[in-house]
């Protein structure tokens, strides 16, 4: 395990200068620098992002939208100008489709309370077997409060998309919306996400795709994925915690009753009664997380100035020599081998608890996420009760994918 | 990597061959403890003598390296001992984990203060203590 | 008016050496010195804040609570130190009490929809005439939801809140839930918290305050004030946006159901039925807004350091000398004029419509709001359909508002 | 303070003492806009010759000096003008108060010029002239 195998080339080198943007890179842990391979559940921060959050606060902040004053006209246009962005970012048609959010949780559940509460009894939801917790249990409550049913869509044993037995899940055309990931936190798997919309709205359903994770590896475009929802979250995507975004439809956002009352989403209060703004006005009420927009602007120019085609090359070789490395560790298996994967690999090591495989690799300055990910119930459908995860960032190289298979192997040694 | 001083040699053989791991079934006290974040699980049963001093303790433990020796060490530990010493050890275990440092007299229980530096960790090697000191109490209260 | 007829002595002075903490005090707009006076919109932050968070960012980040590894703990660690700390600034008994929340208004929405669905149809939920729309909204849309009945309980014409009144409307026993400002943020009317909650109490009904603008302040001690909710929001407390705070009884949060779904607000879940985590993370679903909370910890610290003695001090020097300067003013009305009140003062002058007189001052570099501040059905009450509004903050300085009155008194000038 | 800029003489008339405010009755064509945040309401009412041009135009407004003056204004220069001399008059003046200079042409209307400044004022200035299109739209779809 010490001779490295198959380095990958030029692909994973190129982002080789974007480390020296990310300052906690350079951090020791336990004495060791820092091997950072838990990106997928949140991302490091590079410092235009950082700088640009600093220098908002120190020179241009003020409450928006209902400032008459220059110092808040300008935080507007700062905010709003991000809309625009993450409009462009997502290929969507109207900068009104983007509604701000916490993050990728409170997105679904907007979509849950909202458009949930225009289904009725005898329609359903479907979901994956692999989502997220954040996929799952909001329908959950919306079922107990509403009487809809759930409807739960099996995933294959290699972690794929069961696209037949989706299809049999759709075919009583009493379906109102498809909510699958389009990339498994847990598998790495990526689901063809336009053929899901084909199918979902052949049987008259809506669909909304958790692009938490994918967002981060992959151009997204909404109207070529003729999706109905999309969530992506802030902090994923190199940005700042505290902020997500909800792409909807503008029909659908229009036709939605509004989630959360308050200022700046009305458009007159009377005692008697509230009218709402326009969207998206109308989804975001209160002062919003507005340094955090602003910073969130920041990372999608970030990545924007690499590129979705050199991040994409960059993941899929360092994925491909990850798997290859780990491959080589005994007793190591892989949780999730669709042929359509992302850079999240889980596994398992012989009998090593994966707590006991991500403390050991702390101790040498290695993170990796080992439990259920929030995504439990596909922990028993692929039968096991916990995973350790590496996932990989723009900054991951291949020399921390060879440390990380040399330390596991040695940890491996420890246990028999 | 050398041989890592908190998955010392004790643990991890304590781990894959506990000392004390097992049923009994005939024994008046039974307890448990679970984890469900981590899915560690530890039940616990015991023989107590006419002193309430601890005459036998068996483990079945399902979880991690640091839980599953936490177990045999306990079990092995607390063996002899009333319920007044052992929430004494409890709390010098307790101690030892915060601070990174060891009392005296924590023995071989001492292998896991190094889990100052690995706090999520910590709940692992306590879970079978508080099983016990529940197991303990429950029988007090009776 | 150019001479200064009452400027207010050591107590406004002592905290002249707090400017220097604020960087975006020393910017220029429209090439004057920026005096801001919106502070109760949002409040600038110090660089103590904006360090704090740079810092975070750049040494120790990661995502918290599942995370087995170094980074990941010492952040846990410092987002839930921060709920100590929160707790203390507040006066709770348990941090248990205290749930993060994107802003007072999610807080606010928490309550009416996870509070709110314990209420029943007969019960009704009082809110006084000088709410936010934060505190009005959510709760007609909660009446809406569930048939409960909401009552509006008057403020007298100086702008108290009217306790005759409120007694009044609590004396059939149907009140499940007052809900009121502990401040407003229009008047500037401090109300009687604990004489509330004792009334309500009396009445059977839980008492819920909206702190946005007291914390601010003064010192909030929930116990003493035996209040059964309490809300605040970061960014008014110089702290950052996306971050705010809802403190509840410990047995109130119990009893209540979840309001979002998703991760890190579950205790175990199939595709059947979740189980919720303890409270209060039962109500934090998703990953939290992390940096934004240690920032609030470095804000509350901040305050802290400087005591609410001295902040108290300051700024009721500063209101008495400005509402001293302000009467000056040719046809200017103060409106709002309770005896219990704070650094919010809100003026109507002559015929000049509010927003050209933000405008007019904008262009001398001085930011105050104007508009209906979020609580329409309060101009009407008041009978102006807008009003300018200054407000103070620990930075003020008696000489800011010198200029503002001078300015004024500059722009009646225009319009005669 | 100087006199302001912005706030010219021209605008703090015509806000106190407008020239072409009040009612037309028997005008054909009525018209109106508002701005509910914050609470600007300006009501036309114009004759029209028999060209379609704009022969009377009066308006009642009630909301900042900005809206009062800009309604003012556009009533006298509009006066006489059809429906595509309006247009491209309100294209000019858009295009005033986004980038702060005024294209030839705009005459007394580039006092709104500054306003590009003060973006949140701007639909203050505009309010007259879309209730102004919206009528004279209105009246070519009857
Ligand atoms: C009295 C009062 N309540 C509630 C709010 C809402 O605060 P936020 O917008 O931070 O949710 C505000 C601030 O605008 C306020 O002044
Ligand atoms: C696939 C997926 N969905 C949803 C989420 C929830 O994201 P957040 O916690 O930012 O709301 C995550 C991240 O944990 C995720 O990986």
């Amino acid at each position: 395990m010490d001779q490295i195998l198959t380095r990958p080339g030029r692909a994973a080198d190129s982002l080789r200068h974007v480390r020296d943007d990310f300052p906690i890179l350079s951090e020791k842990v336990h004495g060791k620098d820092l091997v950072f391979l838990d990106s997928a559940a949140s991302a490091q921060k590079p410092r235009q992002v950082i700088d640009c959050m600093a220098e908002t606060m120190r020179t241009q902040y003020a409450n928006i939208h209902r400032g008459l004053y220059w110092m808040s006209e300008r935080t507007t246009e700062a905010y709003e100008g991000v809309r625009d962005q993450v409009a462009k970012f997502l290929g969507a048609n109207a900068r009104e489709e983007i509604v701000f959010t916490r993050n990728s949780t409170e997105a679904i559940n907007l979509v849950a309370h909202s458009y949930g509460s225009m289904l009725r009894p005898g329609q359903a939801v479907v979901v994956s077997e692999m989502e997220h917790h954040a996929n799952l249990v909001p329908w959950q409550m919306l079922r107990d409060r509403t009487g809809i049913e759930l409807r739960v869509t099996p995933v294959t044993d290699d972690g794929a998309l069961d696209m037949d037995a989706l299809a049999r899940t759709l075919s009583d055309g009493r379906v109102g919306l498809v909510a699958i990931t389009h990339m498994s936190n847990v598998l790495g798997t990526i689901t063809d996400a336009r053929a899901i919309a084909d199918m979902a709205h052949a049987a008259g359903a809506k669909v909304l795709f958790d692009g938490s994770q994918l967002a981060v590896h992959r151009r997204v475009d909404v109207s070529a994925l003729d999706a109905d929802f999309y969530v992506v979250t802030g902090h994923k995507l190199y940005g700042p915690t505290g902020i997500g975004v909800l792409w909807a439809r503008r029909e659908l956002l229009e036709a939605m009753p509004p989630f959360l009352g308050g200022g700046d989403m009305i458009s007159t209060v009377s005692f008697e009664r509230s009218t709402w703004a326009h969207v998206p006005h109308k989804f975001e009420a209160g002062t919003p997380a507005i340094i955090e927009t602003i910073g969130l602007g920041a990372a999608l120019a970030y990545i924007e100035s690499i590129g979705f085609d050199a991040i994409g090359a960059h993941e899929d070789a360092l994925t491909a020599y990850a798997l290859e490395m780990l491959g080589q560790v005994q007793g190591l298996k892989v949780i999730g081998t669709a042929p359509q994967r992302g850079g999240v690999i889980s596994f398992t090591m012989a009998d090593v608890h994966p707590h006991d495989i991500a403390t050991l690799l702390d101790r040498n300055g290695i993170a990796v996420r080992a439990g259920h990910h929030c995504a439990e119930p596909l922990m028993r459908r692929m039968g096991v009760s916990a995973t350790a995860r590496a996932s990989f960032g723009i900054y991951t190289t291949p020399e921390e994918i060879a440390t990380l298979a040399a330390t596991l192997e040695q940890i491996r040694g420890f246990f028999v | 990597m050398a041989q890592d001083d908190l998955y010392r040699s004790v643990v991890l053989e304590r781990a894959k061959s506990p000392r004390h791991a097992g049923d009994l079934p005939d024994a008046p006290l039974h307890g448990q403890g679970g984890n469900p974040l981590c899915g560690d699980r530890v039940k616990l049963h015991a023989m107590v003598d006419t002193q309430g001093r601890i005459a036998t303790l068996r483990h079945e433990t399902r979880g991690c390296a640091i839980c599953a020796a936490s177990a045999d060490l306990m079990a092995e530990r607390v063996t002899g001992q009333g319920r007044a010493q052992v929430s004494r050890l409890q709390a010098e275990l307790v101690a030892a984990v915060e601070t990174g440092i060891a009392p005296e007299g924590l023995g071989e229980l001492s292998v896991f203060a190094p889990l100052h530096q690995h706090r999520s960790r910590i709940r692992c090697a306590m879970l079978p203590w508080s099983a016990l000191t529940e197991m303990l109490n429950d029988e007090k209260d009776r």
